[in-house]
């Protein structure tokens, strides 16, 4: 990690030399060691505090829609992050000729809760140590598995490609992986009753403050005014209310951006109540699986999605509602 | 602030019986934003309508609900009312309590209750109208008339008659259709060819009239008044323009194999043929299954024989695409299969036959020269049984359910016809009912029984085999109530008809609605027959309903004329409630022109002025004159930029909340 | 000052809330936030911080004020009534109390909050000193002292006791009615127990943060620094700052209307919103800087104007629960301060 | 005493105006009942229903909501009930993933000829909901009274 991001910084402070960018979208140290922060550089020498360790779990390509409006913007972009790009240029809310993509390797952003949540108190720094992480506290070092402290979105990380670049970094890409198990708990889910299905949402989704981090950070969430912000709409709401609002919020949320969903798992990531949403986006990936043929958003920025598609041959509603009832 | 009257209607006692029609008008009086509300009997009467019309001009009502039968029936009556009283005619709303309330509920609380719920409902709708101007179209000043068959050729001799251009697609080589087919016709026993060959010809020689026989419907796109149909001209390998119909070709071609398809497969035709000798166009065309030169490269006789050097074996299917105002469908009938029917042993025995192809043996041009014989070994037959609604009026599933309306009175022909011609053979019909509404005819059918003593049986066959050189009917007189096993020579089978298997495909095409029988639905059963509730689409012969060759001319006229009202317009009213894209909400995503079957949307850079900020945005445009106002784009749309004027997001969820209230 | 075994807890609080409502950090799927006790529930003295703080339960963050109800064209109003019975808060830490005193200037001063005065006169808080801060944490910078973290009652977990001591007469009442769980016990234990949290405290890495860039008078010194543009451009305009912050105040009142009755409550708002304060000509703060700038000024400079205090308390919740990082301890930093590096 | 209130069913049916509507005015002009907890809404097209409208109804305190439209490959405008398909199998399929039940949301295809079917499929649906009861799990509680 350290040498890609030594690299990324010559690189980036290159590319604003010699004029293929003026400035770059990347990751910026934050208070601590672990809360890096999106920032742009924007001159070669901005460009060598630009941090690339395990805790740039942020999917940056959101970012684009605003600041790569004009000039010449360079981007960094994990593989997962790729569908997003993707995805954002199928829907015209970026365009690729102003942007320059580096696709940097990354094998896995660490979730700093869950190094906490071993009990580790007084953490100061953590280092990649290969498949470990030597975690630097009060009280002297620990080292632990990096599989155990990933992101719940690199838990099941579904690839390691890069599906849009202009440049790798490390110049050799991954692959996908095949076995992700990331339907895992959907599938969990699915062999509940509907009373605990319902139980666990209801659990959940009542924790919601309704703040939007999910939606603000979603890189397929990009209205410029959502129909819950907008007093016309007729839907609009702020409030965590009685019981349904949080629930009717997050299934249009999902509903939404069903078959545009990259699966790139901010939402979950930046929920300050920690509900699994992505569990929901999740569900409409696997059923458009099942249903309509494998599609993966943003795999290509020229795929109609499966919501604005369709076959004459497609399943009835009823597809659903007979199958066998939990 | 709006001014809502409320009108609600008894309908005599259509509603009135099981509405509280005067409780619903003073419920609704008390709603707020009503300042007017009232019942009467007949709100459609002239002073039904004078109510409404006073009530707007007194009240300064914005907006009316009136509360009557679907506004399939009367939304369009209400709304000229509002306009005569100078209300914007999109500020009505029907409340239909009749169709969806009166007549299916018989308690009166019950009914009253719901009728107040649709009430509101519609109250709650209208308060969010707003008034809408309907845009204008143009209208491409020819018809297509899909199938030329004797609907078709009426229609658009009707229509060139008028002055407009109309094409006619035919999928065979030649016009004519069904009836070409016929020998005789009821009940007047005068000769089918007779009468339709002139009329064949009127088609071909008219200027007005084109013909594209031998060629297919590929895609329709457009709408009311500009439909932009592709049509595929199958390749015949005979140039239509050169051949001279000589029929040099077929007394030359080797390849006598192919079923003679005119004659319903009963005898066999050359590879190259001319369907019947007043083919129009009077030109061959050669079946490429059966071609030894299409298929082996061989042979080549037609070619060297043909005097005008018309053969083309290298022949392709083209493509020509053409602008139409209206069309009209006329894609007429076949008899159905008879493959369910095994019991009456129509595959395995020769003598059994339908009734069409009964027409073609008796008919002089048709296989036999005209003589009734059996077609297992030519003999003459001495008996003769009909068999009437096989597969119609079938409940079992295997046939249809409805009536074929025309087979009594085309047996009653046949079994007229033999005894006329043969006295020797002995004709007996078993029918389940005989059915002969129409003029004269059920004179023909007692003439039928009495003067020519055809056997007429009530019953039912419950199977038929070969026995030796005859046939076995076994059946039930239902009068005697005995067991009938019958020994006969041939038996004649009144198969049920039903849609061309074209239509389907074609109406989908059209996006006219059909039924669960392939029948094309009409815009109203009653008051709009001819029309299909897709505007500029209109319904011509068996398409829309069985019938009979005077109903079909009759309907088929019908149909021009309701062509003609179209196409003698120089603009078009266009429906106002199509979709509408809010600037400032516009992602510029494209998920909506992804959805949208009419390619109405479209997307442009324009300079944004958001509160302020000043950008240039990639928005999405409606093209009025080509949005329908499904509503796909606006549920595709996530930020609800996109909406559909007249069913609005907000009008609908209004109704919900009204109805969940 | 009183003492309670740490494992008694559930006695203290069977007790309280025979009679009354007992509001206190409880998990809930994963998440720990105020609720309502019911016999059993248990306190994790570990858990320094609720995601929502107690602000949720004197000004909870959706609330009904008054409905009214159509009846054909007539109009009745039934106004909703303000909060009166007594109840408890238990489990609130010095910054959360700090942020009620901030909370206490807005809507205590005139025109007072009739519901929140209410809440607050009806409840009484029991608080709990921290012991074990976390790196987020930077109440000090504001003068706070998370071992004496003041209210009604405050609590110090020494051991295997919890100790307890009455700052006013409610809290004094309150001690009354559960003495027979209490024995007395001298300071000596607590001292210890609070010298030991100093320790943490000092070692704090924004303990030392500095904020004599901030303060009364300083608008327009700040208003049109140019860091605004950068700070605010990683801001995802989210309300998760807002929302788990103990001093946000902002509300906004919305009708819920459901056939004949309408409810008219009051919720949480977001000044992060794009539509927070959306005003008839459609223009409210339309981009992102000002929204971002207003955030931080107002707990920075005109709270301070206004009330004479910050009304940031350095819970650090916001430093832990940004997405995206963007915190007010970079905002505070950025605009300098020697100490901040 | 609470006297247990019978239990009435609201019930939104959203109707295309080509096909279903048409078959519902059929059933009606035959005379083919059904209970009167069936409230029709008219829209043009079955692609016009934004799950958002039946999630409303929902809250508002519908108990089922039930969708018709023409028949696949029937469609008015050849392709709305194809959308109309797809996003009601998800939107099923979501309601199902949170726990409620199956039963209360339906997609029928009722064409203009068929009344009989509208009324049958309207006869059972509501029998469904009974048989489910109240809608306890997607209402808002401000709805309830």
């Amino acid at each position: 990690m350290q040498e890609i991001e030594k690299t990324l910084r010559s690189r980036c402070a290159e590319l604003i030399n010699n004029g293929t960018c003026d400035k770059v979208i990347a990751w910026d140290r934050g208070e601590f060691f672990y809360d890096n922060s999106p920032a742009t550089f924007a001159c070669a020498d901005c460009a060598q505090k630009l941090v690339y360790d395990c805790f740039c779990g942020a999917n940056l390509s959101k970012y684009l829609i605003q600041y790569a409006k004009e000039g010449k913007t360079a981007v960094l972009l994990k593989p997962c992050d790729t569908y997003s790009f993707n995805q954002l240029l199928t829907e015209h809310r970026i365009s690729r000729e102003n942007i320059y993509v580096i696709g940097v390797g990354c094998d896995g952003m660490v979730d700093i809760d869950k190094i906490r949540a071993m009990g580790i108190k007084g953490i100061t720094a953590v280092k990649e140590d290969g498949e470990d992480l030597v975690v630097s506290t009060l009280y002297g070092e620990k080292t632990v598995k990096k599989a155990d402290c990933l992101l719940e979105k690199c838990v099941s990380c579904k690839s390691k490609k890069h599906y849009v670049f202009d440049e790798l970094i490390p110049e050799a890409d991954g692959e996908d992986v095949k076995e992700n198990g990331r339907f895992d708990m959907v599938e969990k889910l699915e062999a509940m009753t509907a009373e605990e299905r319902f139980e666990f949402w209801q659990e959940q989704l009542s924790k919601c403050i309704r703040c939007n981090a999910c939606r603000n950070a979603c890189p397929a969430c990009t209205c410029r005014k959502c129909v819950f912000d907008n007093p016309h709409s007729g839907v609009a709401s702020k409030a965590n209310a009685d019981s349904f609002e949080e629930k009717m919020f997050h299934i249009v949320r999902a509903f939404h951006v069903a078959g545009r969903c990259t699966d790139c798992g901010e939402c979950s990531r930046v929920c300050p109540q920690n509900i699994p949403l992505h569990l929901l986006n999740r569900k409409f990936i696997k059923e458009i699986n099942e249903f309509y043929g494998e599609y993966q958003a943003g795999e290509t920025a020229d795929q109609r999605g499966p919501l604005v598609n369709y076959t004459t041959e497609d399943a009835e509603p009823t597809a659903v509602s007979d199958r066998g009832d939990n | 602030m709006q001014r809502i009257g409320v009108f609600v209607c008894w309908c005599g006692s259509n509603i009135a019986a099981t509405v509280d029609v005067e409780r619903v008008a003073q419920v609704m009086k008390n709603e707020p934003g009503v300042v007017f509300s009232t019942d009467y009997q007949y709100m459609c009467s002239e002073a039904g309508q004078a109510i409404i019309r006073n009530a707007i001009a007194e009240h300064k009502l914005t907006g009316i609900v009136v509360c009557s039968c679907s506004p399939r029936m009367h939304e369009a009556t209400f709304r000229k009312t509002a306009q005569r009283a100078g209300l914007n005619p999109y500020m009505v709303e029907i409340a239909n309590i009749r169709e969806q309330c009166s007549w299916i509920h018989k308690d009166k609380e019950e009914g009253t209750e719901k009728a107040i719920v649709l009430a509101r409902a519609a109250l709650a709708k209208v308060m969010l109208n707003a008034p809408l101007i309907a845009g204008q179209s143009s209208v491409t000043k020819r018809a297509l008339v899909i199938g030329g068959g004797i609907a078709g050729i009426q229609s658009a001799l009707d229509i060139a008659d008028a002055g407009y251009e109309v094409d006619i697609v035919e999928k065979e080589p030649t016009i004519g259709g069904k009836m070409s087919k016929l020998d005789k016709t009821f009940p007047t026993l005068d000769c089918s060819a007779c009468i339709l060959t002139p009329k064949m010809v009127d088609a071909a020689q008219n200027e007005k009239i084109t013909l594209y026989t031998y060629s297919e419907v590929e895609e329709v796109k457009g709408f009311v008044g500009n439909f932009n149909v592709k049509i595929r001209r199958k390749a015949r390998y005979v140039k239509e323009d050169v051949c001279t119909g000589c029929g040099a070709c077929m007394q030359k071609c080797p390849s006598k194999k192919g079923l003679n398809e005119f004659n319903l497969g009963l005898n066999k035709r050359t590879a190259i043929y001319i369907p019947f000798a007043q083919a129009i166009p009077n030109v061959a065309v050669i079946d490429a299954t059966q071609c030894i030169k299409i298929k082996n490269n061989k042979c080549g006789l037609c070619d060297t024989v043909c005097a005008a050097k018309a053969i083309d074996y290298n022949q392709q299917d083209e493509f020509i695409e053409r602008e139409y105002g209206a069309i009209v469908m006329a894609t007429g009938f076949n008899p159905i299969k008879l493959d369910k029917f095994n019991e009456y042993s129509y595959a395995e025995c020769p003598d059994v036959i339908t009734s069409l192809e009964l027409e073609r043996i008796m008919n002089a041009a048709g296989p036999t020269g005209g003589k009734l014989v059996k077609m297992s070994n030519g003999e003459h037959p001495h008996d003769i049984t009909f068999i009437q609604c096989v597969g119609s009026r079938d409940i079992s599933g295997r046939g249809k359910c409805y009536c074929s309306k025309i087979c009594c009175m085309y047996t009653a022909k046949h079994a007229m016809l033999i005894r006329d011609k043969y006295p020797d053979v002995n004709v007996h019909v078993f029918y389940i009912d005989v059915r002969t509404p129409g003029k004269n005819f059920d004179e023909f059918y007692r003439r039928a029984v009495e003067e020519y003593s055809v056997d007429y049986i009530k019953g039912q066959v419950g199977k038929v085999y070969p026995e030796g050189d005859h046939l076995v009917v076994q059946g039930v007189d239902m009068l005697a109530n005995e067991q009938i096993i019958h020994k006969t020579d041939m038996v004649v089978l009144a198969t049920a008809i039903e849609p061309d298997p074209t239509a389907r495909k074609i109406a989908s095409m059209l996006t006219a609605s059909i039924d669960t029988n392939d029948f094309i639905t009409e815009a109203h059963p009653k008051l709009r027959p001819v029309e299909s509730p897709t505007a500029g689409i209109f319904l011509s012969g068996v398409c829309q309903g069985p019938k009979d060759i005077p109903e079909t001319v009759a309907q088929a006229g019908a149909a021009a004329v309701k062509v003609l009202g179209l196409l003698s317009k120089d603009k078009l009213v266009t429906n106002p409630c199509v979709s509408q894209s809010n600037e400032l909400l516009c992602n510029g995503c494209s998920m909506c022109q992804n959805v949208c079957p009419y390619g109405a949307i479209g997307y442009e850079d324009k300079l944004i002025n958001d509160h302020g900020i000043r950008e240039t945005r990639r928005v999405a445009v409606v093209n009025e004159a080509l949005c329908q106002g499904c509503g796909a784009c606006t549920v595709t749309c996530p930020s609800g930029a996109m909406d559909l004027k007249g069913f609005t997001n907000k009008q609908i969820m209004a109704e919900v909340d009204a109805i969940c209230k | 000052m009183k003492k309670l075994a740490v494992k008694d807890l559930n006695k203290f609080f069977d007790a309280i809330s025979a009679d009354q409502l007992l509001y206190m950090p409880l998990e809930k799927g994963g998440s720990v936030n105020y609720g309502i006790y019911s016999r059993g529930d248990k306190y994790d003295p570990t858990v320094l911080h609720t995601v929502k703080s107690v602000k949720d339960v004197f000004f909870p963050q959706c609330e009904s004020m008054a409905s009214f109800v159509t009846a054909g064209k007539k109009f009745e109003v039934a106004p909703i009534a303000p909060v009166d019975q007594s109840f408890t808060v238990f489990g609130v830490r010095a910054c959360d109390v700090r942020g009620m005193e901030a909370l206490d200037k807005v809507f205590l001063s005139d025109p007072v909050d009739s519901y929140y005065a209410a809440r607050r006169a009806h409840g009484t808080v029991i608080s709990v000193a921290c012991s074990a801060p976390e790196e987020t944490c930077f109440c000090t910078a504001f003068g706070i002292d998370p071992t004496n973290p003041g209210a009604d009652i405050q609590a110090v977990i020494a051991g295997e006791d919890i100790l307890f001591s009455a700052n006013t007469e409610k809290g004094i009442a309150l001690l009354d009615k559960v003495a027979d769980l209490l024995s007395d016990t001298d300071d000596s234990a607590a001292d210890d127990a609070k010298a030991s949290i100093k320790e943490i405290l000092n070692k704090l890495p924004l303990a030392d943060i500095d904020l004599s860039a901030w303060g009364e008078g300083k608008t327009e010194e700040l208003f049109d620094r140019p860091e605004w543009d950068e700070l605010c451009k990683s801001c995802l305009g989210c309300g998760t700052c807002t929302y788990v912050c103990p001093t946000c105040q902002c509300y906004d009142i919305r009708d819920y209307k459901v056939g004949d009755k309408t409810t008219r409550y009051r919720c949480w708002d977001s000044c992060m919103y794009s539509d927070f304060t959306m005003a008839a000509h459609g223009t409210n703060r339309p981009d992102k800087k000002q929204r971002f700038r207003q955030r931080f000024m107002h707990k920075l400079v005109y709270f301070p104007d206004r009330y004479g205090m910050f009304s940031c308390v350095g819970c650090g919740r916001c430093v832990a629960k940004c997405p995206v990082s963007m915190n007010i301890v970079k905002v505070i930093k950025a605009m300098g301060g020697k100490n901040n590096g | 005493m609470q006297v247990e209130k019978q239990f009435k069913p609201k019930i939104v049916a959203f109707c295309c105006n080509w096909c279903s509507y048409a078959g519902a005015d059929l059933a009606g002009s035959s005379r083919l009942s059904y209970p009167a907890d069936v409230k029709i809404i008219r829209v043009p097209c079955s692609c016009r229903v934004n799950p958002l409208f039946i999630l409303r109804a929902f809250e508002r305190g519908a108990d089922g909501v039930i969708l018709c439209g023409c028949h696949p490959g029937d469609c008015h405008y050849s392709t709305g009930n194809y959308y109309t398909r797809r996003r009601m199998t998800m939107l099923f399929s979501m309601l199902d993933y949170l726990g409620v039940e199956k039963g209360r949301t339906r997609v029928e295809w009722v064409s203009a000829a068929e009344g009989v079917k509208f009324s049958t499929v309207m006869n059972n649906f509501v029998a469904k909901i009974y048989e489910l009861g109240e809608n306890v799990k997607l209402g808002d509680l401000r709805c309830k009274k």
